[in-house]
């Protein structure tokens, strides 16, 4: 698995709620070796704005050779990204962390807000690996408006919830998950952080296995500048400390290395 | 011909070119992007006696033409780090350049103590981070301080010392005096300047240090001004730093008059940034007829 | 209701925004803009007893996010600064901080002096000029002369004082206490950065003094820092300024304490800038029911 | 005369040799005002670059309210420009300067280098202004590459010299000037300053009255800085000593003003 810095250009761009945008970037050599819970930094385009912004993969299509990534729009360099149209050009660097592993059966998916978009590459793979919708319990949480949602159907057993009440059932995702009475061999997540450690407390209450996707501001995005670490529960290996590197070692984390 | 070496205490690397502590690792990542072998010489993030946890995050955060940082200098210590991070090191054809700190005096001692029998070829002292309640910039502002912690390490090192310079000064040629007073080979600057940024939203602090270091293109023209008066006040070899990102950057360094140059937050945007920086300078003396970079050093 | 405005030293402004001395002349120009009668005040370029020629050109370089400049205090002398300036400013509804400037101890006070019976609101006093080499500066970085020479202004000023920093120093808030000590109502910084830049294609400084102090968002987080530490160490009102471009930047100035703000290099980009800034703060204030300045100044 | 700041559309750009470039901005409000010899800011897109570059106006065309701007390749910010296309904006400030005085019979205008686009503009004012073309001396120097030539032929007598001989006489526009023998009531001239200094003295040697066009580097562009000043044989009536602002007093000064 190497990475890669390219010239991506731009295949197209869509707004799909207020402040939320479909990018769909030609980067063939990052997709051919991308697996879904991975991400790429991406630089802007402004020699003001020096460091990468980590976006995850929300569908990555190897045959075409592109990535989709799906993003909220939160300052000044996801600001520029939502301008871009077909045809222009941004550096990408990728594929970047670890991803998702995918041994698993009955697997239960948990998307918080902009955690939802890496969920989605997720459960096409788990779908391909042969794994019944029915078996593919897909949660979503959102503030008050839905977004992806449908695309997760064709193939998962999809919840729906929203802070607000005004999409599916008011209430966030591991109230769902109680209320539903959903049981799993694996939970995968993605979202903010109280939201994940409701979910750490949830899959140990009931001896799942969980993989969480965490989130921290980056700089080198390889792993070299030990910007990005999380705390976790034993030292680690190398660094004799009790922190990893989100960026490599990371994004995603099984729910009891990792303290949130 | 052109020849791009140069040589600091001894020391000959094949080009002027390393990198800014803390910012490549020791080259395990970037080997990805750039051969490592093809560096003057790397220079590898802070190592102490005993692993250091680092500060709380956030620890970096993004500001107008550069970034702040306060990792903290987290790292795994110095037995890990020579099984680990010299290992690697020792089979590329590089020179290595160990960076150490310290809590205490004792602490910076101790590293330089068990690294002398070790293959690497400069030790860089820093004692300039801000980011690091005891220790770190103590040293570093207060000539002094600095003088003694030099002549301690000194003693002790079996390598030739870079002492590195904090900017956070108001005169940096009395720090420099101060170091070269106490025995220090070579110097290097210039560390980060002491930053804050607040998110107005979140009302909170951007990094959990509350102050960072600032780094990047935003500070060169501060550490070019640096590295001129020191060049001018000290007669030792000088590391430059601060926003080299181009080999143009690495040049005005040079005619400022240092030595060797080192590439550090210019990585982050650009992994390719030292080989290019690397390929740069060789162009840019064959275009204008400089066979050494003697030649250019030091011309103002 | 929304009220932006601060008091400095008993002077009501209607909103914080004024501007950083030396980059808006005395507003005539940007006048064509923004009507100048919006700002809470109009911060004058440097006057001094007699008039003064300036540096060489090139006086201005840019660098990376920001600027250089080394104009070094050109100005037409007080008596026609009185006859031009304040005649212009007297008429708009704004109040008006003169920047002072001198070779000496004695000319400063002679500014003071000559300024008594005007209709000026505030004396600035800069005694941080980078730029020129006697008085400036080194009433800026030593404590004890920036003390001395507080006191003898403060002896002959009818209006407050506030004293502008330099933040070519080890410890911002030894001089801002020093400057308490001798007198100061109130303070303002940061002044610029030290830098240098070299031209390696003419291999020739950027600017004709070799050295300029280094302005614009580039220097904001140092500017940031520094704000925040005088304010938490002294007592008296600060006017803060470093790169402030947005009405978030003015906002981050005030969380840090900051009573009032200036807006500099942003005027040579946008000479809208101060207008954004007065707006956008009034716009922050609604968004976030925030109805007094107060309740978000020095929040951190 | 008032100043504006816009967002100007770039109509066309085309490239007039290896580094030298040709722009035409819809910039109406300037437009309207400018007269030749004036010049415009122009800011980067790229906010790591904060200062103004000044461009001279090349032509002015009121009735369709654009602006053309010839200049070359100097740096980050002219190659950043010379990459726009048209439909592309620009923040351009204008008009600045003083401009030129246009009042005279037989003028010799003289450019150099990139000192030659601004008195395109001033020629074609001065041949509406009824001189005729036999009248209308152009001189123009050029290293080793003509531009803008072609254009000047319509209504002025072009005199072409070159540094290298390769295109028109060998030598440099003074050398013209004096091998020509040609006579007038004004002098124009704009390029470097080596030359202009030595123009200054033929306009002393032969009495004509003489305006040249000063530059240099520039912070605000509209005199309130004072970075931009140019030494003056007299003191200035407001700034007491012996400086004018190039950006405000000037950029064209009759030769007895200014030292060079
Ligand atoms: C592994 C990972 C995957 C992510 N995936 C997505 C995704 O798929 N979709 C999406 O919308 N967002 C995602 N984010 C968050 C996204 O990176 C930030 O929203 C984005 O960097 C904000 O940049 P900005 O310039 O708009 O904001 P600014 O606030 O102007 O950014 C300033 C600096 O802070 C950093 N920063 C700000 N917010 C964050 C954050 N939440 N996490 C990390 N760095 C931050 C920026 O990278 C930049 O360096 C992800 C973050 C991480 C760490
Ligand atoms: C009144 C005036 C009119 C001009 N008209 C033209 C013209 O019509 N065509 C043309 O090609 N050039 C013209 N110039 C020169 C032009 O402004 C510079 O070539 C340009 O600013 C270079 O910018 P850059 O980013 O490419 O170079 P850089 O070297 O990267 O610029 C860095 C900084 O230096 C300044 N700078 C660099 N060179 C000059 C210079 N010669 N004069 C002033 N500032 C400079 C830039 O504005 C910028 O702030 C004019 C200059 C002045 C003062
Ligand atoms: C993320 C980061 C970590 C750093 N860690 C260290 C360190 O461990 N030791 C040290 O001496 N300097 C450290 N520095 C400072 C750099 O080595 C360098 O002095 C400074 O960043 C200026 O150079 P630059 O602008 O090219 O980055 C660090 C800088 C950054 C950005
Ligand atoms: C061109 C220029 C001229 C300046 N002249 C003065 C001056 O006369 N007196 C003074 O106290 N500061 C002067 N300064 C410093 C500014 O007032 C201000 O302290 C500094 O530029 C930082 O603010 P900024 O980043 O917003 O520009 C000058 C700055 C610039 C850029
Ligand atoms: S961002 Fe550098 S280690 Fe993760
Ligand atoms: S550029 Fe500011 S006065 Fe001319």
């Amino acid at each position: 698995m190497s990475k890669h810095m390219i010239t991506a250009e731009v295949v197209s761009q869509s707004r799909i709620t207020e402040d939320i945008f479909s990018l769909v970037l030609k980067a063939a050599e990052i997709a051919k070796e991308a697996v879904p819970g991975q991400f790429v930094s991406l630089f802007s385009g402004d020699a003001s704005r020096l460091l990468p912004r980590p976006i995850s993969l929300c569908e990555i299509n190897k045959n075409k050779g592109t990535l989709r990534l799906v993003y909220r729009i939160a300052g000044k360099g996801t600001k520029e990204f939502s301008a871009y149209k077909a045809g222009d050009t941004v550096q990408v660097m990728g594929p970047l962390g670890n991803g998702f592993q995918t041994e698993c059966k009955s697997p239960i998916l948990m998307g918080g807000g902009i955690g939802i978009p890496p969920m989605l590459e997720l459960s096409k793979c788990l779908a391909e690996q042969g794994i019944d919708k029915k078996h593919l319990h897909v949660i979503l949480g959102y503030r008050d408006s839905a977004f992806l949602a449908d695309e997760f159907k064709k193939h998962a057993t999809v919840h729906i919830t929203s802070d607000s009440g005004l999409v599916g059932r008011k209430g966030n995702v591991v109230d769902c998950v109680r209320e539903e009475n959903l049981t799993g061999d694996m939970i995968y997540a993605c979202g903010p952080t109280p939201m994940l450690r409701a979910i750490k407390r949830y899959a140990y209450e009931n001896d799942i296995p969980a993989q969480l996707s965490l989130e921290e501001h980056m700089a080198c995005g390889i792993g070299a500048c030990l910007a990005c670490v999380c705390k976790t529960a034993e030292v680690d290996e190398h660094f004799k400390v009790n922190t990893r590197r989100v960026c490599k070692d990371g994004p995603v984390f099984y729910a009891e290395e990792v303290e949130l | 011909m052109i020849d791009t070496s140069v040589t600091i205490c001894g020391v000959t690397m094949k080009n002027p070119v390393t990198v800014a502590s803390g910012t490549f690792g020791s080259g395990m990542e970037y080997d990805e992007f750039v051969d490592v072998s093809r560096l003057g010489a790397v220079t590898t993030k802070g190592v102490a006696l005993t692993p250091w946890e680092g500060n709380p995050t956030p620890r970096i955060a993004e500001t107008y033409g550069g970034m702040m940082n306060a990792v903290g200098l987290q790292n795994p210590g110095i037995e890990e780090f020579l099984k680990t991070d010299i290992e690697f090191l020792k089979k590329k054809d590089t020179k290595i350049i160990v960076n150490v700190c310290g809590h205490s005096e004792e602490e910076y001692v101790g590293v330089v103590e068990r690294l002398q029998d070790e293959p690497v070829d400069l030790l860089e002292i820093n004692v300039s981070c801000p980011n690091v309640k005891e220790g770190g910039i103590a040293f570093g502002v207060d000539p002094k301080a600095l003088e003694h912690i030099t002549s301690q390490v000194k003693q002790k090192a079996k390598q030739p010392i870079i002492m590195k310079l904090s900017p956070n000064v108001t005169d940096i040629t009395e720090m420099a005096r101060a170091a070269v007073a106490g025995g220090a080979d070579a110097l290097s600057l210039i560390n980060t300047l002491t930053g804050m940024k607040i998110d107005i939203h979140r009302r909170a602090f951007a990094v959990a240090n509350r102050t960072g270091g600032v780094s990047g293109p935003a500070i060169k023209p501060i550490a070019v001004r640096m590295v001129y008066q020191v060049c001018h006040a000290v007669d030792v070899p000088v590391i430059g730093m601060g926003g080299i990102a181009s080999a143009e950057d690495a040049i005005e360094f040079i005619m400022a008059g240092a030595t060797a140059v080192s590439v550090g937050t210019a990585n982050f945007r650009n992994p390719f940034a030292t080989a290019e920086v690397i390929d740069g300078i060789e162009a840019f003396m064959k275009e204008q007829g400089i066979r050494s970079l003697d030649e250019i050093r030091k011309i103002l």
